[in-house]
């Protein structure tokens, strides 16, 4: 008998608690989003998945040997984890868990040590964070896919819309302001460090937010990415509306001249130039741009096809699996269901609003001040999530004028906002990391 | 009060450094991007290519286009029964 | 000429024991099997590759940094290894051996860097093992590549073959009893812990078998793993004996039903299901299943073609190599030449036979009671070894009548015994890990 | 022989416990999946695709058979000389 | 204003060395050479694109986290480490280094954990050494993947042309002595084990190259492999002089008997025949060359297409990513901008025209003695540098003799001269390692 | 002096064995691999496949060639449009 309610008191049911059931409804929501919506489906499939089997109660798969065998272990474990991290034996789990987080490295690894003498491991999703996240090698790898998937002709062939690449990050400072300022009113409570990885969702960009949110703030880094992601999702719905309000009628009707072609050479110099730029300017966005100038020159330099085609294809999607489980594992209910993530979901939304609108506005005084004509539209899609803004512009200015393709023009700030976010990235991680 | 100050005068001092430094490195990306244009155009101007890379055989357009659409059908069907 | 001794003594051939040579011979029939007979070459033909190079003599390409030291090194540093695991300085290697097996934290990371600052390090299979098995990651990938193979389409057009799939099971537990049977007859020497591990080999699936075989019994991996891929090949053989025993000529001639078509939604549905149900009962089984739903969803879902393809060949592919060596590399004589293993192959193959009767029995008890006609051939497809057992019962169900096409039908059980035998390792893992 | 009936004990509680679990599983599985497909059927009906999804173009069936495996033996030949 | 100074004091021009300068300029002459002349593209682009990101002024990414505190850490966390290895709190950065270098295991977990406390973490490059080259993966799976590229047919027609892949390994063991000369006459400062690594050049082999020079001399690796790599390219420059003046016209035109077919079974017992050859007599060389017949049986047993096809495409191009990042990361101006690595090219070249000469020499002995003709061009193809140096005899041979076909007989000592390098790499690890 | 004269032994030995042990090697492998071939050829000769394995379809030569351009174009063209 006694093997039969073992049975029961260690089943998920009887153990689930209330913020696991309800985060692993938020994981059937977000796969419901990715595969009916299609929202970024490459991403938050993996992620909503990630987020499911992370809240599996008795599972531990998103936590560490040593919280496993606090979780789950009996006294006499609990207590000899205790006393590795110099508490006594009756200390309760919050107090050694805080004191485990301060640990200098010799009672690290004792605590560790106990906890697997007494047969308790690593959860699978915790050992997928620490090789994919931690490391943070998984967004460099996905960024130097993404360089390898990037076409600058369009940016080469009209260099100025590096300017709303550079504008519509403005969205990334001014949620940092934003939720400086919620914090100060007491509403919210974020660092500077959580401001600036909650910023960085302005970017529009899942490498640089996960890389950023990962350094600076790891504990949000689940709201973090889902609501980076969803937006990105969202942009054909967050956008339209900011840039019929800030343009008008004529200015959507505008038609710009045809992009000269870009040579190889050309194609092939711009990735070394802002790798030596980044070397001389801003060390800080090395590892980004650096990888992502790496995956660029692979693709247009012609002579390393089968690295190119790798990077893109089997290397970026391998990593793209198991990021999205590691992100998945910190969909966890204590570090998701607070009020910190309605806060971050909402600036969330706000830096994609304010960076469109900068966008914009900038795009309307470049056509002012500008020989040839830049339609607005276009500035919307230097908030990067590529190539959906692009297509936005696209489509609004085809509503406007038939006969006005503004896709390759958009196409320019779109990749120009890429370079922006990582730069700002950059700039981030250097005064505040 | 005095903590929070504080705070807002990070986030500001890091908005104004941060969008400063963001125009400043992209304006001088600009700049010197139309630097390495003009010197390409210049001094490695690229022979302009006649036909373009990977023009189909010289084949008569009109049985061209059916060929074509037969083909792709029988490369689908392919597909579909090795799949790689 | 002390330079040409050294070069003498220290090759293969002056060190080869016979133990080393008779392994070799082993790998090389292994390959003999994989290549001529072609039994399950993607597993067989590493695993017998890595058998080779693990009984390379001196070479130590399976041995830690310490046994490589122990092995090889001179008198001065075994004495500080022996030292180092609180040994004086005399002791013999078998003690020194089992001292550093049990010894704590501190006394491992002592021995193993008196051993790298003598220049030994992990050997190349050492360092495969620890990365693809010890860590439990490969055999969880291929469970995932599987998943994403894997059509369950014919199992949710006719879910009572769940039922087949569960009885199937049976020659885990039986085998379980056998091996303990033996060694309270004095005739074997295997704990409970042992016995599931060979128990699993009756689950007819790989990576689940490893991963079981990893947990509860590493000592035993070698023969467990080679033991269950060969009878998955050897299924042809095994089970048509048994199918004719246990059914009359006129219950082969049976004809099943035309199978509904599925949909979409149906195929989306299950995988998550199933994963719900796994976190609500069977929390121990949420790795295995859990990345096997993960697979199955991929495929399913339609918007993530490129992970699930990925999946299902470049990952798995890259994963299966690895995993072959590292099994490869516990292919030791000591812990291969011995008669456990004589005791694991027996008992692996009366596995295979239980659980194929039991599947059939239970399809004739289920055609008895259930409506539609169920041809009891399908029931021994329920061991799993996708898609083998289910061919098996179309072959027989065609000799007995030619308009017989029961391979859909068989698909049913075939999968669903992948389920059975991933839950049945949950279990055990459960009670006995 | 005390210890070794004790290892026998364990034995069949797992075989007990084991199948019994596997059995209560599957079943749980047989009963959520049959609901599932109802639900689905009802509320969920999938509109029933006209024509199969990969239909090769409507060619005519005489020449099609002939010219597919011209194709077909094409793209291996094709294949075995551009190894992807 | 503060702020403002410390952006500009961090920036990478303000910091940068003109060791850095240079070592970016090598970089980028690097991708001029891959990119431009297609020179070893595959390798020489990941080589000179992570050559520039281990210069770049205060990222650090080629330096491990000690590394990086010391050079960007303030006054206080120098010293702590400074301490932790044992030396007293003044102590300068060359002497802490030092210490840190040689310091036991104790000491050193100690140095890390203070730097990482100190937020200071391993460079990105640094990781990828560590995971590709420090463990030896990366060599290795590149050899295994060459092993499944390789067709050892026309060996197998014509086994004598081993005798010429042996000759050719010649330019192996003169350099060696070359760098010893060198360093007991003062000019240079090479130990037995820096000559070794240096001679390897001569095997015009890459993975070899970097195996061997990462096992004897890991701070010549950078300019070890640029060397190889760069000669390897330069093969139809520095080989035909040395044929032309080794070959009489009448020896180039001698005309070669048709190869016979070879079949499946013979191309299977080879990869077999030499493991077990290496097992017997060189277990030295047992992971060099027993991934290189796994790769090449992978390829001949026809069981195991998938696992081929991946050992030969997404694995290698992955795994070549990486080890050419991580060679990159050797190229520091300390290490790279010195009279050793003069020594190094000069050297290099010297390898590869004895290696040549070597090859052709013994091919003349071997068509005098032979009853076949032997056209002594094929002899140079025995320095491997596959499938280049094969290419270049046949050459030379159409150029004496239209009628002259010699590629598939080249092929022969070609391949020969792979399986000679690897030997001979396993020999210097034995004698020297 | 001593030192480096010491180096220059150690060079040359490892010359002398590193050229002797690569020639023994590989003289037995020249041994050993003929031996498997007469092996082969003796105990397991291959059945002479007649007609080569990916042989294509028994077009008639003529408009082969010409339709295996139009196709290995379509090819491209497909692939070109639908990259993998
Ligand atoms: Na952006
Ligand atoms: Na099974
Ligand atoms: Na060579």
């Amino acid at each position: 008998m006694e093997k039969l309610i073992l049975l029961f008191t260690s089943s998920g049911l009887f153990n689930l608690q209330f913020g696991q059931a309800i985060m692993i409804a938020v994981g059937l929501m977000l796969l419901f989003l990715a595969i009916k919506k299609n929202f970024e489906p490459l991403l938050l499939v993996p992620i909503g998945f990630g987020g499911i089997l992370a809240n599996i109660p008795e599972a531990g798969l998103a936590f560490s040997a040593v919280e496993n065998a606090l979780h789950l272990g009996g006294p006499e474990v609990i207590n000899a984890i205790a006393q590795a991290v110099g508490l006594d034996a009756g200390a309760d789990l919050k107090a050694i868990k805080a004191a485990y987080g301060v640990s200098d490295a010799a009672a690290h690894v004792l605590a560790v040590q106990t906890a697997v003498d007494a047969n308790f491991n690593n959860g699978m999703l915790y050992n997928f964070y620490t090789v994919a996240i931690a490391s943070g090698a998984a967004p460099l790898i996905i960024f130097m896919g993404v360089g390898a998937m990037t076409d600058f002709g369009p940016l080469l062939a009209n260099p100025k819309t590096l300017f709303l690449g550079a504008a519509a990050q403005f969205g990334i400072f001014a949620t940092v302001l934003g939720a400086v300022g919620l914090t100060s009113m007491g509403v919210m409570d974020f660092s500077i460090k959580d401001a600036a990885a909650i910023g960085i969702i302005g970017g529009a960009d899942g490498p640089t937010a996960i890389y950023v949110a990962s350094l600076l703030a790891p504990h949000l880094l689940g709201a973090i990415a889902v609501a980076a992601y969803s937006y990105m999702a969202l942009v054909p719905m967050i956008q339209p509306p900011i840039m019929r309000l800030l343009t008008t009628e004529s200015e959507r009707k505008l038609q710009m001249t045809q992009l000269r072609h870009i040579g190889k050479t050309e194609k092939i110099f711009f990735p070394l130039l802002l790798l030596i730029l980044v070397a001389m300017l801003l060390p800080d966005a090395a590892p980004l741009l650096g990888m992502f100038c790496f995956g660029n020159l692979m693709r247009e330099c012609g002579v390393v096809e089968r690295l190119s085609d790798t990077a893109q294809n089997a290397l970026i999607n391998v990593v793209t699996i198991f990021l999205g489980l590691s992100v998945g594992s910190k969909l966890s209910a204590d570090k998701f269901l607070d009020l910190n993530t309605l806060g971050i979901l909402v600036l969330g939304v706000i830096a994609f609003g304010i960076g469109t609108a900068c966008g914009i506005l900038m795009a309307k005084v470049m056509n002012k001040l500008s020989s040839t004509p830049i339609n607005p539209l276009i500035g919307s899609a230097g908030v990067s999530a590529v190539p959906m803004a692009a297509r936005v512009s696209n489509k609004l200015g085809l509503e406007a004028n038939p006969q006005n393709f503004l896709l390759m023009h958009a196409m320019g700030p779109n990749v120009a906002g890429v370079i922006g976010s990582a730069v700002a990235a950059g700039v981030m991680i250097k005064f505040v990391g | 009060m005095m903590e929070s100050s504080d705070l807002i005068n990070e986030g500001l001092t890091l908005m104004v450094f941060g969008m400063g430094f963001v125009f400043v490195f992209l304006t001088l990306l600009v700049f010197v991007t139309g630097l390495m244009s003009r010197f390409v155009e210049r001094y490695l101007p690229e022979p302009v290519s006649a036909a373009p890379a990977a023009a189909p055989a010289p084949v008569t357009a009109t049985d061209d286009g059916q060929l074509v659409a037969v083909i792709s059908a029988a490369i689908k069907q392919y597909r579909s029964r090795h799949p790689r």
